[in-house]
């Protein structure tokens, strides 16, 4: 593999693709390429809180009625939990960024931790729903709530289901990582992808941050 | 290092001069496995112009079964292909048929080869080749993005085993969550196609931003280039709402949430809003690689600098932007307010101006140009033509007078095919035949391109201007029989489905010969044993990699001293320029 | 800003001190803590835009602090920004079009959301939608309160069982009556509730009144140039006297309207006077409309729901209502 | 006639005939258009092939011009785009607005669609009737509120330019006001030959325009095609005269009756299910001895429910508002039988067969 010229003066380091010609550049590149990811994410996303605007200014009375079935205690903690996870993520990325594996290694764990209290807590949920005949669309059982409840909790479960679908995912990526830094794979020079596993999961943060207020706050 | 001041011969690189026992690309290494793995951004380019093409020839069968069928006005030609006890079950079964075939001609064109033709294949292959890197930023992923593409096209392939899908490519609600074909397999096969298209434009633009050559500033690089930078903004920021409104289409079937289907309290308008917010940007996703390619082969092939760089790169741009506002003028007459479609209209006369600059620069880059009328020049040309009519036309659909007795008619069907088979598909043509000895480093046959652009080009007119014609005349869209119109109106609706399904014979024929020569030279074809056996070079940096290119397109990093159009034919004594 | 310009070699990343990430931290738990709070207050319309505001705050915070972006290279927030405007966009045009779809037109106002507010087993819905027909039976045989959430109700507060005290939660017959003052019915054209607009400002902000050409397109069209209050097409009209007569309205309304009619004696509330114009709620034909369709918004008048009425014939009993007016 | 084949010569290559003044409003609109569109097209082309003829290469090495750009001609290729553009804009817009705001006095129609048909809804003074094809007065604007059973539909008449789609659950409104009478009513027919098959038969010589579906709605979205007949004022009273003498019903006595039930709004104040509402209920009392207001009783049987029905006021039940009103005048004796037999079935002892 040809050497390019201006690359003489450091060794090659094992981490660096041969078509970059520094680790700058491929560490620049990657955190871009997860950027333009991060705005497709938004993007996404944007479908369904456009879904919940258009739904909404159709069905107001609706949706105050049913938004009060669903439970704020238990959206908050998962608010506390996920910003705590924030909180530990970026604490990981900071530990791979100054080569301390010990640290990086606790706030992952940390991290995964409180992503898996997120989905308990959101099973409970979902199971009380359940369990009331509030099922999504179609199936949607509970007589209590006027207007066009099916739409709001088809709505809701869309939405929360997606946003749970990409914590799921998130936790895949963090065990990943995870198993990664026990082989030390990461240090000062090349921590790429904890960065970007962490931007990943502060833009999940992200979404929670407005879904918490539509979905359960908003009189 | 070669210097520049030598490169008077395009070849910079030592492989030029050497012999046919140099490894490039192709030849490195033959076993299957080194190309369904293969990392190298040309060989996915390759794979993806493969499926690509079977796509389209597969999509053009089906437009010759609808040409046919349109042939006369009863339902004649379609009945041989189903069953029935009496005529009126026979018509009703043939009716079923042909909308499936309407809709998967549709939904495998735009998905399966317009999105993904130009940029996934020359962009593939010549991005990283032009801006003088090794490879595209992320190989792995654009790996990746190739086999999702297959993983959607087989979604599709099952549709047509399970049932088919009769809801037209635009998978309206209502009707598409109340029939009962394969609705979810195929959005599902559209959803994963949409990933392959968002990951193609993350890798495009990382590339063009990082990993430019030395010296290499943004107004140096190729006008293909800025144009498949623009397409890929759209890629990603478009793409995404085209996913989130199908997944929300497949729950709204399999549990009637309720958003689009009024039966549940939806709007279906608001789906139209979801739906065309990604698809208006979709159809500037299909033409703006085929400005890009055009600008390359007009200014290649006249040997001079392209007229008005900065107005062309930067309405690529432009129109990628505002082509974020316009949706709203395919909903004139589909219940949406008439203030929005005030609004709608407006802007979308806006984009008609960035597109109209376009066409007078490549005209304007002719002038007093050395000018040879080979395949690639022939297509570029007819390119100009045709997409100056679908351009046009384009206006009588922005207004909101004129749309409204338009709208949904075969003057739509004529305006789209124009902007995108004279547009996207010619281009596509100038292009293979453009670069074709670079990449396969094998002539094809110049008499061959040459008839068969021209032919491509009669063929192409006889369909679709007929089409405009019994639009305007009222002729609805997706009618599989048009045998109960008044006697005044059945007339020119015959005579202009005959003129329109003859010419689409010879438009198939065409292109058919086409696939032909090509790949006949493919094997047949002579040798290009070095640069100077080439028909034509440009100055942009691929044609300073080898014919065809090493599997690591330089060997040593080529320095970007001149921009990608200072031919050595220009002669600046001639004064004028900047 | 082609790539020499970056540090040779290896890539020296740019770490924060331990402070900022738990003074970000807080920053977030205590504005968490404040949303919930306000969100009880049940401040009404300003609910939306308030917790939309603090929803910005945090998100700068985590997008600023935790991800990093203040310090990094420019372009990367200018593509973040950037979908966030498309994102503006694509709200903006949507809400604009939803908000302004009757205005030339009244009839063209989307009437999919009438059942908006009605209880979940109200017999004119259930008339026409047999899967809801199915729900309510089954929820009648199992009793009338949902099955068996009784004692652990307590998790999920409104679900407990239908106390009248704090909740008017429907009984299958009676309309639930919120608590609160019938709020006006605000005409579909102009959301209650502000649309939610998500982050910052959308490009152009959806104003409840288009600005471009009056509410009525004063264009020199043939078109007349205001729709006077009462001059609509005789036929419609005379369909309209017609069903006045036919559908007894003149027992509680009156003959010429004057809401003198000989049952209006018996009822609690007075029934309106159209001759006066003194619409309760609201003059305009859509308004009118709604409340022949849904029936008075104040439960406790006798003006029921005359869904069954067909639509078109609403239509022409609104327009003679509203040309009794002298 | 002749009026009628005047009518037709005003189709032209491009659009069908003009059967409205908004259609030669939009042609010229449309012409405006394809005129300015062929002068650009030919420029463009001409100079195209021009150059390229011009300058074709004619040796290995020609010189070619160092020409890159010129900013007055980029400006100017901008700037009148621009303008032009803006104009057509703006006329474009003036003629849609009178295509969307229906005038006051239109008369009013009401349209479902369906898969895969058209039914139009006449409301006269007297009754409503149905028909499958739309008949409307000439020179009179029409308003059309039109609505969808189950999925897209769009209205589309091709010779009045106009297209509006039919949306389930909400009104979609579109108007048209028609030049001149397409036929007379009844049709005057001529015996003609069937030129394919030969076979006599007579012809209908009215040339009625076509009502297309012009969203894709299924398998018959092409089989849903209907006619639209323009008459003369007189012709088109003949037409709804007769429409409305065959407008009548015969439905099972206490089916018609739950119908008057509603339609005559007697659910406002009586209830089927036992409890008083303003009124006592239909249920639980037929045949059942019962007080009146002024100290006498009787029984609720089928006398007395007509009776009261006419003359509320002569037995009031004891303890209800004299809130009755009369409805004598406005039910037939079928339609009193009806609702007798219908207050009947509510309390189980209805019969079909004794009338």
């Amino acid at each position: 593999m040809s050497q390019v010229a201006d690359h003489a003066h450091t060794e090659h380091p094992p981490h660096l693709h041969h078509h970059f010609h520094s680790s700058a550049q491929q560490a620049a590149s990657a955190k871009l390429g997860m950027w333009v990811f991060i705005a497709q994410e938004i993007l996404f996303f944007s479908g369904l809180f456009m879904a919940y605007i258009a739904l909404r200014y159709l069905y107001p009375k609706t949706f105050l009625a049913a938004h009060e079935h669903l439970d704020v205690s238990m959206g908050a903690l998962n608010t506390v939990f996920l910003i705590t996870s924030s909180l530990t993520m970026a604490l990981a990325v900071r530990a791979a960024q100054t080569s301390n594996k010990k640290w990086a290694e606790i706030n992952l764990l940390l991290t995964i931790g409180f992503a898996l209290a997120f989905c308990v807590v959101k099973y409970f949920e979902y199971s009380h729903k359940f369990h009331l005949g509030i099922f999504p669309g179609k199936y949607y059982a509970y007589t209590h709530i006027p207007g066009n409840p099916e739409v709001f909790f088809g709505l809701y479960f869309v939405m929360t289901g997606m946003h749970a679908l990409h914590v799921v995912v998130g936790i895949g990526l963090l065990l990943w990582i995870y198993l990664k830094t026990r082989t030390g794979a990461f240090s000062a020079a090349y921590y790429s992808p904890v960065e970007n596993v962490g931007l990943y999961w502060h833009l999940v943060d992200l979404i929670w941050i407005f879904l918490f207020p539509l979905l359960y706050l908003v009189k | 290092m070669t210097t520049a001041t030598d490169a008077i011969r395009p070849g910079g690189g030592p492989s030029a001069t050497g012999h046919a026992e140099e490894k490039d690309y192709l030849n490195v290494d033959n076993s299957i496995m080194s190309w369904l793995f293969t990392l190298d951004h040309k060989r996915i380019g390759l794979m993806y112009l493969a499926s690509v093409l079977f796509f389209f020839f597969f999509g053009g069968v089906l437009a010759l079964l609808i040409r046919t069928e349109l042939f006369t006005p009863g339902a004649d030609f379609l009945t041989y292909f189903v069953s029935g006890k009496n005529a009126a079950e026979l018509k009703l079964a043939a009716a079923d048929l042909y909308n499936q075939l309407f809709t998967l001609h549709g939904a495998i064109m735009i998905f399966l080869f317009l999105i993904p033709s130009i940029p996934a294949t020359f962009g593939n292959f010549f991005l990283p080749l032009m801006l003088g890197a090794k490879d595209v930023a992320f190989p792995r992923l654009n790996l990746f993005s190739f086999y999702i593409y297959v993983l959607g096209a087989l979604f599709f392939l099952y549709t047509l085993a399970s049932g088919g899908l009769d809801t037209g490519w635009t998978f309206y609600t209502p009707y598409s969550t109340s029939t009962n074909t394969a609705v979810i397999a195929s959005t599902f096969g559209a959803f994963i196609l949409g990933f392959s298209s968002i990951l193609t434009g993350v890798n495009f633009v990382v590339t063009v931003h990082k990993m430019r050559a030395p010296r290499m500033t943004w107004t140096r690089i190729p006008l293909f280039l800025w144009a498949l930078y623009s397409t890929s903004l759209i890629q990603i920021l478009a793409t995404p709402v085209l996913a989130i409104t199908l997944l929300l289409l497949i729950f709204e079937r399999a549990l009637g949430i309720g958003i689009f289907d009024p039966a549940m309290g939806g709007d279906p308008v608001l789906y139209q809003h979801f739906f065309w917010f990604y698809s208006h940007p979709a159809v500037y996703i299909m033409i703006l690689p085929a400005f890009g390619v055009i600008s390359e082969t007009i200014s290649v092939h006249s040997r001079k600098h392209i007229f008005g760089y900065g107005f062309i790169a930067a309405s690529s741009v432009s129109i990628a932007l505002i082509g974020f506002l316009v949706w709203g003028h395919h909903m004139f007459v589909s219940g949406q307010s008439p203030l929005a479609s005030l609004l709608f209209s407006m802007i979308t006369f806006a984009v008609a101006v960035p597109t109209a600059i376009k066409v007078f620069s490549w005209v304007a880059t002719l002038y007093k140009g050395s000018i040879v009328f080979n395949a690639p020049m022939l297509n570029a040309l007819s390119f100009i033509f045709l997409f100056t009519i679908g351009g046009l036309t384009g206006l009588f659909l922005a207004t909101l007078a004129t749309d409204v007795h338009l709208h949904d008619t075969y003057f739509v069907v004529a305006h789209f095919h124009y902007v995108m088979v004279g547009g996207t598909l010619v281009a596509f043509l100038a292009a293979i035949h453009h670069w074709w000895a670079k990449m396969f480093g094998r002539h094809y046959n110049e008499l061959c391109g040459r008839i068969s652009a021209i032919f491509v080009f009669i063929g192409f007119n006889l369909t679709f201007f007929s089409q405009f014609v019994m639009g305007s005349q009222g002729m609805p869209r997706r009618y599989f029989t048009y045998d109960q119109v008044s006697p005044e109106l059945l007339s020119i609706y015959t005579r202009m489905h005959q003129i329109s399904t003859v010419g689409s014979m010879i438009l198939g024929l065409a292109l058919t010969f086409t696939l032909f020569y090509l790949t006949h030279s493919l094997f047949f074809g002579k040798k290009v044993h070095n640069d100077s056996d080439l028909r034509w070079t440009g100055e942009s940096m691929e044609w300073k990699a080898a014919t065809p290119p090493s599997p690591h397109n330089f060997h040593e990093q080529p320095i970007a001293y001149n921009g990608p159009y200072d031919f050595k034919e220009i002669d600046h004594s001639l004064g004028g320029g900047h | 800003m082609s790539h020499h310009k970056d540090s040779h070699g290896s890539h020296e990343p740019h770490v924060l001190p331990l402070s900022i990430y738990f003074g970000v931290f807080f920053a977030l738990m205590i504005l968490t803590y404040i949303t919930v709070k306000v969100s009880q207050l049940g401040l009404g319309a300003l609910a939306i835009p308030i917790a939309m505001t603090v929803a910005l705050i945090k998100a700068g915070f985590v997008v600023g602090y935790f991800m990093h972006l203040r310090y990094d290279d420019r372009f990367l927030s200018l593509f973040f920004a950037s979908s966030i405007v498309f994102l503006g966009v694509f709200f903006a045009f949507t809400v604009y079009d939803l908000g302004a779809r009757d205005t030339w037109v009244p009839e063209e106002h989307t009437q999919v959301n009438l059942i908006d507010g009605k209880p979940f087993c109200d017999p004119e819905i259930l008339k026409n939608n047999d899967r809801r027909k199915k729900v309510c039976d089954e929820a009648k045989k199992r009793g009338d309160h949902g099955h068996g959430h009784g004692a652990h109700g307590n998790v999920v507060k409104a679900a407990a069982h239908p106390t009248p005290a704090k909740r008017g939660v429907a009984k299958v017959a009676q309309p639930a009556a919120r608590p609160a003052t019938p709020a006006p019915v605000a005409r579909p054209t102009t959301p209650a509730p502000a649309p939610v607009a998500r982050p910052t400002t959308p490009a152009p902000a959806p104003a409840a009144r288009p600005t471009a050409p009056a509410a009525r397109p004063t264009a020199p069209a043939p078109a007349p140039a205001a729709r006077p209050a009462a001059q609509f097409d005789a036929a419609s009209l005379a369909a309209g006297k017609k069903l006045y007569q036919a559908n007894a309205c003149w027992t509680c309304h009156g003959n010429e309207g004057k809401g003198d009619g000989a049952a209006a004696a018996a009822l609690p509330v007075k029934p309106a006077n159209f001759a006066l114009g003194n619409y309760k709620y609201g003059g305009s034909l859509g308004d009118i409309y709604k409340v022949l369709s849904n029936g008075s918004p104040n439960k406790a008048s006798g003006m029921v729901a005359y869904a069954h009425i067909p639509d078109n014939d609403r239509w022409s009993i609104a327009k003679y209502l509203l040309s009794l007016k002298k | 006639m002749n009026a009628l084949n005047h009518l037709i010569a005003t189709a032209t290559f491009w659009m069908p005939r003009q059967a409205s003044d908004v259609a030669v409003e939009l042609d010229n609109v449309f012409y405006f258009i394809y005129y300015l569109s062929v002068i650009f097209f030919v420029g463009i082309i001409a100079a195209m092939v021009y150059f390229s003829l011009r300058y074709r290469r004619k040796s290995a090495d020609q010189r070619t011009s160092p020409i890159a750009h010129s900013n007055t001609l980029e400006l100017w290729w901008t700037a009148i785009p621009t303008v032009l553009l803006a104009v057509i804009f703006f006329w474009g817009f003036k003629a849609w607005v009178t295509l969307n705001v229906p005038p006051a006095n239109a008369m009013e129609i009401q349209v479902r669609a369906w898969k895969w048909g058209w039914e139009f809804t006449y409301n006269t003074p007297n009754t409503t009737f149905t028909s499958p094809n739309l008949y409307v007065p000439e020179k009179k604007p029409i308003k059309l509120v039109m609505t969808s059973n189950d999925v897209l539909h769009s209205f589309y008449l091709p010779e009045f330019r106009i297209k509006r789609d039919v949306i389930p659950k909400r009104s979609t409104v579109l108007w048209f006001e028609a030049r001149q009478a397409t036929g007379t009513w009844p049709e005057e027919t001529a015996r003609k030959q069937d030129p394919k098959t030969g076979k006599w038969g007579d012809v209908s010589l009215s040339k009625p325009y076509n009502l297309f579906c012009a969203e894709y709605c299924g398998q018959q979205h092409s089989m849903m095609m209907r006619k639209v007949y323009v008459l003369s004022q007189a012709h088109y009273e003949k037409w709804v005269a007769e429409k409305e003498k065959d407008a009548g019903s015969d439905k099972p006595l206490d089916v018609l009756g739950q119908e008057l039930y509603t339609s005559k709004t007697c659910n406002t104040c009586h209830s089927v299910d036992g409890t008083a509402v303003l009124g006592p209920s239909f249920k639980g009392r037929y045949g059942a001895k019962i007080e009146f207001a002024d100290g006498t009783s009787g029984q609720m049987d089928d006398d007395y429910i007509i009776e009261s029905i006419e003359y509320p006021n002569r037995k009031i039940a004891k303890g209800f508002p004299a809130a009755m009103p009369t409805f004598k005048g406005q039910l037939d004796a079928k339609q009193l039988r009806a609702l007798v037999a219908y207050i009947q079935s509510v309390n189980g002892k209805y019969n079909a067969q004794k009338k």
